[in-house]
């Protein structure tokens, strides 16, 4: 296969679990023990030692080193999670967050400048998104949907206007409906129009006075602008509703057109989606919620507050949701996202925006002449192929997935969104040369062609991984989620 | 400075590919009245030697400051594995032919969280230990229906606000707090024996928020009337010395494990983590890894348990969390091997040590502890506002001021010793007094 | 092959060479613009760039990630270099060295912190060396040995007895002749008994009035304790010339035996190996020198000065060989070692030096019944083993290296010392755990089944890494040394 | 704390597989009268935050200083990459299949090197530029045989001195210094006209050690009857405004790169250079990684000309270099890349900038530069030894004192700028004066 001349391996150990190294005393660290040993009065310690592993720092370093040397990191190479925006992570911003470290939440004097800090990045995503106020404390993205759907849950109880329903497009990704049922909400599923975008004139049927609001995606999943978002907006507002933006993918429109300015209420960002902080693997994000000057009265506590240059949190906000996280979120992250902002600048966010979308229609326009694009209509930063001519072949979007594996790429995300039959949702972003888009476009291309030619071998990849294809059923049906259970 | 790669050249071909003229042409779906034509507000882009200049955090030199978020030692390998790209900038691992390394150190990390809490087993994490709290009474609710949610007022202040944001659309549900004992700052159990039965849901801290360790025998008697109990722990640390909450019989141990190998870092990111039950597995929220096998039959990791999850049950999900975590659990994971079983102990002891140690000074100063009942590495005592901010202004944070989420202990201070202080700041504290 | 049960594959991608990537204005760094332009009087600047690559950030972090991902580190498993004592590199060490970057040696305040700190540093090296002063400044070891030759030097010329020979055992490694030659000595080969060891009886015929000193390694290159030192010490100083030792094999001893307790006058450390520093893919290393008093009016300039605390450097030194080093060494590595001593403290050292060559002697002992050990006498660190009972099959020490790369080990040094045929250079060091001992011990032993049964396909390893053999042949035909004269 | 492995049970296994009934046996072979009975005058060992502790350095905040040690930008990326285990903790890269990574890379070191410098070839790295010059001059004494090494005085004293030892043992050589025009601070090459043959090798610093450009194709013209002929870099980043040193018909282009992408780090490490024309490829010290294939003709590199190495060639060696800096070339690859062309020459033009910048303030004060050749960015003024040491006592590092080196200059202070430095700090210079 051609990607063997690209592709090479190197040999990796695969690592046992960390308790099969366990043996007494192995581990010599010497912890800080600056105190003598005293009378613990009453307190219950029983003499056995906890029950972690027992093993030499050398084992541990290795044991995770090794483990590390089987993951994809964008470091690695092109990782286009449509949805995700797995941009560049400039190591600038892991620096500068990593100074923070040894600062205590109750050191007032050093908190000073934190909170001047994250009270700054608040005003820069405000001016982003054309909003008034914001919080910034959400842990994530689904956090921040849950708290700005609380937020107007709230806002309608104080207007005396307890509604019950909010409607969700069926491109929503399923964090949307799963946060209004936590804040005990009652979803409806829209549909989109066949081109893929949210009608007025659908929208118009399902509103009535229940109806509390709107949750949109802008660009929306399949990378489609929606374009009647005003008339959307005003109809929402006609009906006493709230229009609420999903800004998980804000990266295809910042600097060029900003929610605020389309009728949005309220909305959430996911700072490690567009300000370029990192996944971790699954975490730590950050999911600030952006409101309208309505709906100030009621973001959760503590605001931050400033009197002579001192900053400080503040717990004043009468109607306030109240809290939502046991102190203010992921801090670190959102140095880093300030770190981003100031390294892009207000040009930079702009040609960032630019050049996500224009790297993905590149890969649009490379790859729509070898699979079916079932939205043909204008896209922004990501794309949604669907596996229609493959699948004659009895080649899967999962098939295709596992190969790209083989030929040094992590897949795009996969069988999302629900609209789309074996969707290939693929975002580039705009931190990809243009050798790594055309790496990629070849890659796809070699795989259309086997899978018209030897559509059998691709049902093995991957070839060149850790593991063949894991077996998820399995995992599920045994349900070995410890190594005791083993 | 920005990230792109575009040149001259390479612009061209794009734009030729794509079929337009010029850059802005992509934005053409757009409505003409939508672009943004102003200039935002944001400054001019800089170096990263300016950003260095500017973003410079000096921090105070002694601390006794706990309450939730802790100092601890942190090794330096820890930073130096969590740095690897391959884990910090991967996402979740949702294929897992790429993602061994991420997640056979998660399935590492709930093995030995459920280890160590006396649980069958652990998710993947939580956003902190409020979270995790709030989202185990939403279980109570959903699993066992139950519609008293009792919770000790010697619980996390936070901890109990964040209940109260996420019980707030459950009209039908009660949260009631459990009174302590001025005397010992131990939850007041007498109270509770008659008004617990299935539809109630308990909750104790333990250690409590005084730093004062429950009787846990006596709570676990009556919790166990409950439909679901479970026992939050926002210090971690305190499992290398107390025995494992699992012991005690609850369905979910639930907390904050920032305490292993997470910086206090200005208050996050956090660790929630959750154990629960082999019958609670189901009902958890969050990601959970499991052990699998490839057709060849070779150990390896994946997702599992993906059907309670939003992104597969959308509205009905166990939860709408998606992103966690995921960082810090891999940075605990590595903290706990690194420190190993006696480490873990030793560092717990120190703490309670330290603690004993300053408890002691201050008594000679004529400072006493508000409660009476045995403390891990936290106390209370009482101190000014003005006599606090004189200590912060001196670099000295003397610990952290409880008083308005405690109106009954006025001038209410929360003085935190671990390993991290020695005898030298202690003393420094006390002559600054 | 078994080995396939242990190691996995994971795709690398191939990197180009980066400039192959350039292209012009693809870098968009904002470097540091603190001042204004302003006419540059006379200074002759021509308009061209300079010829470097001209690649974006997201390149070049992809280009060396990938890089160092077809690179073997002591993290991924053991590396069993004799002669090299590829110990685990703690992290902490890092960490401190880190924090003295800023630092610049006119900063006279800063400075004198950093020089008490390798001050006291020199203070444990002669501790444990049973010395009486040093030099810390020597870039590594072969910059010491010079530095040592030197000393040497100076001190007969002041003597008034220009010597001219020194003489070196056949097992000494390479530098020692060549750093000889560079200080204009001419060396003489000593052939060791037939027990590897250095013989007085020996010895004895080459002494005459031209020989400055002996350059002694011990334990010498075999792993084996020089044991008649003592008599040779006394049979030089007798002779009126010195005994050097070579101190790179000090990880054996440290803590048991004192170099200065032999007999030793001048010597010299590696501190990237005994004491715990990286070697960093080549350097830097650090070569500290150590004498007895008699030679310490020789040693380099600067010293190390104090007074009320305040640590300088000194000039003061009249018959000093004068300056090594353009500055004061490599400071950064001092530091580190300094802390990796700090560790350990004087039980640790003790320990290490055990466990190192209890690590050794349980390899030893696990593979003397399938290899030939020419040398059949007590060692210590490290031991010896040469092909002869492979070659008999035609298998070479070159190929069973390779082999041992498919199971994810770094071969042992090879090829040396030169008294071996095909020397097969062991030395695990005592960070190892019996687990990674044992893991060796297997792969050996099936590389040395292999070797009887299937020997041709022992040509072939390497087989899972990102070239096959290399031809080094060809390489030194071509001379491709820049990618201009690809 | 150790890093051993041992634990009760696996030492019983090694012992017995050994043969041996304790651990002190397997010193056995060395003679009893020889083993250290003491205790060894060593701190016991410490945790890690105890090491934290005392290893705090506090950094001045002004600095002016250069002489051969610059402060430069590193981008945040540097000490990312060159800190992957993979590139750091591996040995000199003699096995080429696992070591492809630390290959190619200073493959590219070398080439932009050569590159930079305008010359055919460079090698691995030498320790630094004072070795650099020493090792040239035995490269002109052992290939060219010469009998006069011609450096000018103007050129780092420190390289001098080191040139000095280096060439002790070589008694029938002799350095001859050129001396400076007191004037220009340039070399004065009339003096040299004359003397200068192939019997000689000739090394002049651009720029020179008093920041001062040197008149380069003058001094080629006059340097080209030499023997071998040589320039000394001592500030890399000057390579990014200046003709490439090549440009000038040398043999050997050498110095110090510690400015692309190392720290000051205390004096070190450093990086020393050395890059040669075609003819001189073969007599250059160190290590040189070249290209090659595998049997599938599969490009790959490996280190080449090892026969000119001391652990082939034993005394018969080009130089006795073994371990070098190579870790310090590595981060120079990836400064150069991260920077790029442009930032190169900006960062040059921003010190060139910075440099008049201080100059013209200070002359505003009245402090007048002792030399009127044209200057990169440091240049000479006189501060006596009080003022300069009040100043540090203030923070400030106004340059580096050279009256000791210079006796003919007293009160010699040679002041750096670079794009490190800011105009508030020369402000804050200038209100200390
Ligand atoms: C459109 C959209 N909304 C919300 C989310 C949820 O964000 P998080 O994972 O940060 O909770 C995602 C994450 O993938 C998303 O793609
Ligand atoms: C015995 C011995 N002596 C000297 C040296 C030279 O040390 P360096 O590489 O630090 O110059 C080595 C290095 O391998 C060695 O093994």
């Amino acid at each position: 296969m051609s990607y063997r001349a690209s592709i090479v391996s190197f040999p990796e150990i695969k690592e046992p679990l960390l308790n099969k190294r366990t043996s007494r005393d192995k581990n010599k660290i010497m912890t800080p023990a600056p105190f003598d040993a005293c009378d613990l009065e009453g307190l219950d310690t029983p003499e056995t030692l906890p029950e972690i592993p027992d093993v030499s720092q050398v084992e541990t370093i290795r044991h995770f080193t090794r483990l590390s040397r089987l993951n994809f990191g964008i470091d690695q190479g092109m990782y286009p999670l449509g949805s995700c925006t797995m941009k560049h992570n400039p190591r600038i911003c892991e620096e500068i967050a990593s100074k923070m470290a040894r600062i205590h939440p109750a050191d007032d004097m050093a908190m000073s400048g934190i909170l001047e800090k994250v009270f700054e990045l608040s005003g820069y995503l405000e001016e982003i998104c054309g909003m008034d106020a914001s919080t910034l404390w959400p842990a994530a993205g689904a956090h921040g949907e849950l708290t700005a759907i609380m937020i107007i849950k709230k806002a309608l109880y104080i207007r005396g206007e307890p509604r019950r329903t909010v409607l969700i497009p069926d491109t929503a990704h399923g964090t949307n409906p799963a946060s209004c049922a936590v804040a005990g909400f009652r979803t409806v599923n829209i549909p989109s129009g066949d081109d893929g975008m949210l009608k007025a004139s659908i929208l118009k049927e399902y509103l009535d006075g229940d109806v509390a609001g709107l949750m949109i995606t802008n660009p929306n999943t399949l990378g489609i602008f929606e374009n009647e978002i005003r008339a959307i907006a005003a109809m929402l507002h006609e009906n006493g509703s709230y229009l609420y933006m999903d800004g998980a993918n804000l990266n295809a429109i910042m600097g060029i057109t900003r929610p605020g300015d389309m009728g949005v209420d309220i909305m959430h960002l996911n700072l490690h989606k567009t300000f370029g902080t990192p996944h971790g693997g699954g975490g730590p994000g950050s999911g600030p919620v952006l409101v309208k000057k309505g709906l100030v009265p009621f973001l959760p506590l503590p605001d931050i507050t400033h009197t002579d240059n001192r900053f400080s949190l503040g717990w004043n906000r009468d109607t306030s949701i109240g809290m939502v996280h046991s102190s203010t979120g992921n801090m670190a992250v959102l140095i880093k996202a300030l770190t981003y902002i100031y390294s892009l600048g207000a040009f930079g966010i702009r040609q960032a925006a630019t050049m996500a979308c224009i790297n993905a229609n590149y890969l649009r326009a490379r790859l729509s002449p070898m699979f079916n694009l079932p939205y043909p209509g204008a896209t922004l930063h990501e794309f949604v192929l669907s596996d229609r001519d493959q699948g004659k072949n009895q080649v899967t979007t999962m098939d295709m997935a596992k190969a790209l594996m083989d030929y040094g790429f992590h897949p795009p995300t996969v069988y999302f969104p629900l609209v789309v039959h074996g969707a290939i949702m693929i975002e580039p972003t705009e931190t990809e040369p243009l050798e790594e888009l055309e790496r990629f476009a070849q890659a796809m291309q070699a795989i259309a062609e086997t899978a018209q030619e030897h559509q059998e071998s691709l049902h093995n990849n991957p070839v060149t991984c850790p593991c063949e294809r894991v077996d998820e059923v399995w995992a599920a049906r045994n349900l070995v989620l410890t190594w005791d259970m083993e | 400075m920005s990230f792109t790669c575009e040149t001259r050249a390479s612009l061209e071909t794009l734009l030729n590919t794509i079929g337009i003229d010029k850059k802005e042409d992509v934005f053409s779906s757009i409505p003409e009245d939508l672009l943004f034509k102003g200039k935002l507000n944001i400054p001019e882009p800089m170096d990263e030697e300016k950003i260095r200049r500017k973003m410079d955090f000096p921090v105070s030199g002694t601390i006794f400051a706990g309450g939730g978020i802790y100092r601890h030692h942190i090794p330096s390998a820890v930073d130096a594995l969590t740095a690897r790209q391959e884990f910090f900038t991967a996402y979740t691992p949702y294929q897992p032919e790429i993602s061994q390394g991420t997640l056979q150190s998660i399935f590492e990390y709930q093995s030995m969280m459920a280890d160590l809490t006396g649980m069958h087993a652990s998710n993947a994490s939580m956003y902190d230990g409020a979270t995790a709290l709030a989202e185990a009474a939403l279980m109570a609710i959903r699993k066992k229906h139950v519609k008293k949610v009792f919770v000790s007022r010697a619980t996390n202040p936070s901890y109990r606000a964040v209940l109260q944001t996420y019980l707030a659309s459950h009209v039908d549900v009660a949260i009631i707090e459990i009174p302590f004992d001025p005397k010992t700052g131990r939850t007041d159990m007498n109270t509770l024996n008659e008004t617990i039965d299935k539809d109630s849901a308990v909750f104790i801290q333990n250690p409590n928020f005084f730093g004062i360790c429950e009787p846990m025998k006596e709570v676990s008697e009556t919790a166990r009337n409950a439909g679901m109990w479970g026992i939050v722990v926002n210090e971690a640390i305190s499992l290398g010395i107390l025995e494992k909450p699992g012991a005690f019989g609850p369905d979910i141990v639930l907390g904050e494990a920032q305490s292993f190998g997470n910086p206090v870092s200005a208050g996050g990111p956090l660790l929630g983590f959750m154990c629960v039950k082999k019958n609670l597995l189901r009902a958890m929220p969050g990601r959970v890894v499991g052990l699998s096998r490839d057709k060849n039959n070779t150990q390896s990791f994946c997702l599992t348990l993906a059907t309670r999850e939003q992104h597969i049950r959308r509205e009905k999900a166990t939860s709408n969390i998606c992103s966690n975590q995921g960082l810090c659990a891999l940075r605990a994971a590595v903290y706990l091997n690194l420190i190993g079983p006696q480490g873990l102990r030793d560092t717990a002891l120190q703490c309670a040590f330290g603690a004993r140690y300053l408890r002691d000074q201050l008594m000679d100063k004529g400072i006493n502890t508000v409660f009476s009942g045995p403390f891990f590495h936290e106390f209370v005592i009482r101190m000014d506002t003005k006599k606090r901010k004189d200590l912060i202004k001196k670099g000295i944070v003397p610990g952290v001021d409880i008083q308005n989420v405690y109106p009954e202990i006025p001038d209410g201070l929360l003085v935190n010793v671990t390993e991290m202080n020695t005898k030298k700041e202690c003393a420094c504290l006390i002559e600054h007094l």
